[in-house]
């Protein structure tokens, strides 16, 4: 067989071709790092990469959401309901263990009723996690009263607001997260499963893999993933809000596809997910540094998200 | 027949509506008629609350708008089913983009609330004995929606005339109106701004300076060198006075909830059971909710 | 030299990493049947795309009756009257029969959908194809045989003056190959040019006038007189070497039963269903097409809940709830629709074959050992030939043949003790079959037992030491392979009237 | 062949089997009729269909968006922009038609704009279609100031508010367009090409369908339809509002799937369609009526929605 075509896996192209977003990704900050004051320094890194926890945070699951072929509206809700109810178990009880285990456990729980209803009972993921986006939603208001929780114990604010090595704890746990789940996502049995059920579910059951608990396993893990990211967030607000996160399911779901994720599942990588979480960051962070105007700011981000995808669509047609 | 009341709000969730809707069933529990409380977060939505009410038998409405320019649609969709109405909150604006007289109203202008904070600031930058040219003025605008819009330019109106300079104002256009969204917009203008040590902050409502108040902690800004005043004086500022080291959030302006929604209820009541109509406006006062008072203030 | 009807010049096609065309040239005269064949991946089916404008070659040409032609899309092929019936369905499971076979060509006014002539022209078309379906089923509710009949009837509705089939008969029944062939023999009656993409070479023989064989992309020869040609002769040029029995059987001892099913009763079988195998027996189901094979199969592999019965593995009962548990207690299938059931097209050829078996070499008891994975690939791309740039290629990408290799490199690489095989060698070469046959003697060596569905008869005979009949949901017999005569089979399988 | 199994068109069962959603709906609004006061009324009813007008129309052409096998997520914005387009163009020109038709024919353009990206260019769908939802939202605010546009021509008005044969003719608007819809997809070709395209993409260009054509038509219509809806409702508002139809997106895609129409493509029914509107609409309704307080409408809404899903997927089981 001819294999003179056959690229070398190290070469430049191999890597464009495969990795387009990232290298996107890189020429774009340099550009912004050039062309924007006060773009690449420090303290501007540092809030960057704060004004992407949560979103990053929950990007990693929700890439295991859509590469098994479903969808996650419910996690903007899961945010605001564990954020509150950690704030409420803490007030209850005093104790910052309890109240981050409450609201972790809050969230899977969110994500096991969505998990079961999809793949034991077999509902459109689409429905079931809208509703209990909603449900969940008015959980929070209901906990909260409609009020913000202001949390009393001062330690909990640790979690959100202290430095480990001059770096905010925040931002340690997105790149431990991100170290995490991209073991899991290429390491391990679930990881390679998830990616087969999102290319042939029917293929997947038949070659012997557990279809729904790896579905549930996967929602279960998005919910305490949301929760994790919600009880961050009540912890760097120091307090738990109902009204917390709105629409943020979108750019969750928009990094991931940015990233290369596949909306019809089986395709995602996690470089890919990085990359998409940091590309939207970085719009928002680059107009506001440039002063653009906010009505003008809603044109620009939505143009620059089409330039990236149609760069990233580009290569495929170079093959 | 039984009176029913429908009190229509821009945003339920918000904890002044859901105030505003408890005293007015308050109000309900006095005088004996039912409150209706719908969350009317468009135009659309407002117009089928409207059928929605008359459809149950409701014989007037109150209405905090999601838009001021609705007013001329509310209004006609009122007449047609034959409600009484009255706006509070936000006053109607007609199609000549002036208010419209002819609606009854309660309420405080948007503007003069603004004006309110930035009155305030100005008040504790001096007793601070702050040099106006070292202070760092964080603007958290969300232009999306009018009323916010309006609260901020009334603070900065105030701020520019009492010799605030100019080039200290920096606008800090939030993504979201949450405190979240706050957080990551002054990070930016902090992170631009490096060289300010002093800040004072004013925005739309509490979540808007708490999340400004949450960044500048994270880049050190301790209390005293922060002024952030809030509008609303809701649990969001409540859970800051009660914290025990004071916060940069120094205070928030307290907008009577109770009289907002009490009152309306009643004259509205008043004016289906009895005939008497309300006075065509009524302005009301906001109050500033601090460390020092706030205990007495919470409804 | 005289001019062909249709002529191909020079055609190359390339994808990356792959010349799936080089340089191909040949041509095929209107009323004639045109053989071609080819081991897997040797280009057939890449040619027949190209030929409907569905790819664009590289380079080259194709020029009908004298004209070149340049296709962009496949609407230009077909307006050009060409028809090409795919490998693989290419069918819209959610519309009716009807509407299925008038997809891209709907009878209408003025945009409006003519439904009456719609359901006429399909019953006709039904009709026409010797079948007795409702136009108005949907078509997921067909048989994959009567499938693949509906994507006949659909090319033959464009009137096409060129026909191109592309493995039709592969997962037809007996009686439906002899309606196929009584259809094609009218096209060419009628002066059609057609081409005839087999694995069955019997099928070549029988139907063709003349024939090309390709090998790796190119062409080897073109016979215009089928006279001279021996079956002999054709396989060897395809496949390079010579095979001279393709069954190749291997006679072997039996051991001590080692799979029982008793009593199984479910969805699809008629009559509860009882067999036995032994250790290093190979077992092979006939049947007419909807006889309950693959149903009964899938019953057996937990696919679908039994109502009653039990399964035992080397004595043992064994608890089946889905396929998971079934491979635990050593039971595979392979499925009888690869595409839908088999191949993951969107996951690599390595992440195809370690899908599995992945789970007993893990590091640490957790994380993939990727070095013994790629092993895993290496390994079955040589033994079983698996055509491919890389083991990273996508499955989808490589030639249906080869993904059924891959399929099968799922299995062989999990240590299993029953081999359940649908249609193992449904739309693969015959070297590969010859090496599928030796597979399976080997694993029945290796004192594990082999049970296959095959709907040609020839091969059930060839491959199986018993041969277990079923008939419209049940099994009415077993033959050992010395009793087996085709009469004796056939009257077991056929309906009783 | 056996034959018992297959069931007579005419049969109950096969009714409900099939239209298992529209029983759902009959008795959901038999119940409600009997058991919440003012339901059953015939202002109350001319109310249910005015709050559904929008997401009504929109629901239209969504469906052969999402039947094509493809996601629309700019309508909202296309709704804000229309309107706000239309006003401005009657307020500078004192044109009421040249409003009408410059709001339509913008909501056409904002269509053609994703038709093209995600035809032509080969874009994925949710990506382009949210970057156009954030560019035509900025557009509408830069448009309006920010403000709603207030309308000076009564006559505008009348496309709203007015009556005939005493029903508002917003609703009859709304039953044209679904009786349109509905025959455009049941007895047409391009409707059979949509349903084509969504159940198997490959196939349908292999058959010599105009793929690429045929998506382009559909968002230029889903794009002319919302910016029918964004005049139409801001005739209604006597403004054209920048604000207007936040979230309407996943409303209308929630009525669709709920009224059977697959995410995957290739299914949907306009009868399914219509009710799935009318649910929704009906759920919103009846809590307003039962005057459930809003947290707790959040919880009900959800568990409804869960609900109704769960009850059209037994159906399937019971084949
Ligand atoms: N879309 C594609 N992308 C990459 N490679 C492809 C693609 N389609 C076909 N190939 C490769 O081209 C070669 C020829 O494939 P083709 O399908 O034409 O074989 P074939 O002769 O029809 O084989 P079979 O008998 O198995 O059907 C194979 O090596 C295959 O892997
Ligand atoms: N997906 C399906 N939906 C409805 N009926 C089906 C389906 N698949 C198969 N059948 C029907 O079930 C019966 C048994 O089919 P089955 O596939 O088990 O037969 P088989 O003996 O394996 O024949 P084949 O040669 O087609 O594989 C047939 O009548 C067939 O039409
Ligand atoms: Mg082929
Ligand atoms: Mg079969």
């Amino acid at each position: 067989m001819d294999n003179s075509g056959v690229k070398s896996k190290l070469s430049l192209k191999y890597f464009y071709d495969n990795y387009s977003i990232i290298v996107i990704f890189v020429v774009m900050f340099i550009l912004l790092s050039i062309f924007v004051p006060y773009f690449f320094t420090w303290r501007n890194m540092v809030g960057l990469a704060l004004s992407v926890v949560t979103i990053g945070i929950i990007a990693n699951t929700m890439m295991f959401a859509l590469g098994s072929g479903d969808f996650d509206l419910s996690v903007s809700s899961t945010v605001a309901f564990s954020g509150v109810m950690a704030a409420v178990i803490i007030n209850a009880t005093g104790n910052v263990w309890l109240g981050i285990f409450a609201g972790i456990i809050g969230g899977g729980i969110v994500g096991i009723i969505n998990g079961f209803s999809i793949a034991k009972l077999g509902l459109n993921a689409l429905i079931v996690t809208l509703a209990t986006q909603m449900i969940f939603r008015g959980m929070a208001f209901i906990l909260s009263g409609g009020r913000a929780v202001g949390i009393r114990e001062a330690g909990f604010f640790k979690l959100g607001n202290s430095m480990i090595f001059g770096i905010p704890t925040p931002i340690w746990i997105i790149i431990i997260s991100f170290i995490i789940f991209g073991i899991l996502l290429n390491n391990t049995v679930f990881g390679k499963n998830t990616l087969a059920i999102g290319g042939n579910t029917k293929a997947a059951r038949l070659a012997g893999i557990n279809v729904d608990f790896t579905k549930i396993t996967i929602f279960t893990l998005q919910g305490i993933m949301a929760g994790f990211a919600g009880v961050i967030l009540a912890s760097r607000m120091t307090s738990g809000q109902p009204n917390a996160a709105q629409g943020l399911e979108l750019d969750v779901i928009s990094a991931c596809v940015l990233g290369g994720v596949s909306l019809n599942g089986g395709i995602a990588t996690m470089s890919g997910v990085i990359v998409g979480v940091l590309i939207m960051g970085m719009i928002s962070n680059a107009l506001n540094l440039l002063n653009v105007p906010t009505f003008y700011q809603y044109v620009v981000r939505g143009a620059v998200l089409l330039i990236a995808i149609y760069l990233d669509k580009l290569k495929q047609r170079n093959l | 027949a039984d009176v029913k009341i429908g009190f229509l709000v821009k945003q339920p969730e918000e904890a002044w509506f859901q105030d505003e809707w408890r005293y007015a069933e308050e109000a309900g529990e006095d005088y004996g008629f039912e409150v209706i409380k719908i969350g009317t977060t468009d135009g659309e939505k407002v117009l089928s609350a409207i059928d929605n009410l008359a459809a149950q038998g409701a014989q007037g409405f109150i209405i905090c708008t999601p838009d001021v320019k609705l007013g001329p649609a509310i209004k006609a969709r009122a007449d047609m089913q034959g409600l009484k109405f009255m706006s509070v909150d936000d006053r109607f604006v007609g199609s000549d983009e002036q208010p419209m007289e002819e609606v009854h109203h309660m309420g405080i202008s948007a503007y003069n609330i603004g004006k309110l904070v930035g009155k305030t600031l100005v008040e504790q930058m001096n007793e601070m004995g702050w040099d106006y040219d070292e202070v760092g003025y964080l603007e958290m605008t969300y232009n999306q929606l009018p009323t916010i819009a309006e609260r901020t330019n009334g603070a900065t109106d105030v701020l520019l005339e009492k010799g605030f300079p100019e080039a200290n104002r920096y606008e800090s256009p939030m993504k979201t109106l949450d405190t979240e969204g706050s957080f990551n917009a002054a990070n930016i203008t902090i992170t631009k701004h490096s060289d300010v040590d002093k800040w004072i902050i004013a925005g739309g409502n509490d979540s808007s300076v708490i999340g400004a108040v949450r960044a500048l902690e994270g880049q050190g800004f301790g209390a005293d060198q922060v002024i952030g005043i809030g509008i609303n004086g809701s649990n969001f500022a409540i859970n800051e006075f009660e914290k025990n080291e004071p916060t940069g959030f120094y205070a928030s302006v307290k907008l009577s909830a109770r009289q907002h929604g009490y009152e309306t209820a009643e004259l509205m009541y008043k004016w289906i059971a009895e005939g008497e109509e309300p006075p065509k406006v009524t302005w009301t006062a906001g109050t500033l909710m601090h460390r020092g008072n706030y205990e007495e203030l919470m409804d | 030299m005289m001019s062909h009807y249709l002529e191909f010049k020079n055609i190359t096609k390339t994808f990356p990493g792959v010349k799936a065309l080089d340089e191909v040239s040949f041509g095929v005269d209107s009323g004639s049947i045109h053989g071609l064949v080819g081991e897997n991946g040797a280009g057939k089916s890449t040619l027949l795309h190209t030929l409907s404008g569905a790819f664009q070659p590289n380079k080259g040409q194709i020029i009908i009756d004298g004209k070149q032609r340049n296709f962009s899309g496949t609407r230009d092929a077909l307006d050009t009257g060409i028809a090409v019936i795919y490998q693989e369905l290419n069918l819209v499971p959610e519309m009716t029969v009807a509407e299925n076979l008038m997809v891209g060509n709907f009878p209408h006014k003025k945009g409006f959908v003519d439904h009456h002539e719609l359901m006429e022209k399909a019953r006709q078309q039904i009709e026409g194809l010797m079948e007795d379906f409702d136009p108005d089923t949907k078509l997921k509710d067909l048989s994959i045989g009567q499938r693949q009949m509906v994507e006949i009837g659909k090319a033959l509705l464009q009137n096409a003056r060129i026909i191109a089939f592309d493995e039709p008969t592969s997962s037809l029944s007996e009686r439906e190959v002899k309606h196929l062939f009584k259809i094609i023999n009218n096209l060419k009656e009628q002066g059609c040019a057609i081409i005839y993409v087999s694995h069955r070479m019997e099928e070549i023989f029988k139907l063709c006038d003349a024939c090309t064989v390709f090998r790796d992309g190119k062409h080897i020869e073109t016979y215009r007189d089928m006279e001279n040609v021996t079956h002999d002769l054709l396989v060897q040029k395809m496949v390079g070497r010579e095979i001279k029995d393709i069954y190749g059987y291997e006679p072997r001892d039996k051991g001590k039963t080692i799979f029982q099913v008793k009593g199984i009763y479910g969805p699809g079988i008629s009559k509860k269903a009882e067999f036995e195998v032994a250790a290093g027996e190979v077992v092979g189901f006939f049947g007419l097409v909807g006889a309950g094979r693959t149903e009964l199969f899938k019953l057996i592999y937990g696919e679908e809940a039994v109502e009653s019965g039990e399964i035992r593995v080397n004595g043992e009962r064994v608890e089946i709830n889905n396929p998971k548990t079934a491979i635990k207690n050593s039971i595979c299938l392979l499925p009888e629709d690869r595409k839908d059931e088999g191949i993951i097209g969107i996951r690599s050829v390595s992440e195809n074959i370690n899908v599995s078996c992945r789970r007993h070499s893990l590091k640490a008891g957790l994380f993939l050992d990727k070095e013994k994975e790629k092993e895993t690939t290496d390994i079955f791309i040589k033994s079983l030939d698996i055509k491919t740039p890389s083991r990273e290629q996508l499955a989808g990408n490589l030639s249906g043949g080869n993904q059924q290799k891959v399929i099968l490199s799922r299995w062989l690489s999990e240590d299993v003790e029953v081999f359940l095989m649908d249609e193992p060698t449904r739309g693969i070469d015959v070297g590969a079959k010859y090496e599928i046959y030796k597979i399976m003697y080997q694993l029945a060596g290796e004192g594990k037992a082999v049970v296959f569905i095959s709907s040609e008869l020839p091969e059930v005979m060839g491959v199986a030491d018993r041969i277990i009949v079923m008939r419209s949901g049940e099994i009415v017999g077993s033959l050992d392979r010395e009793e087996a005569t085709e009469e004796k089979i056939l009257s077991m399988a056929l309906p009783v009237s």
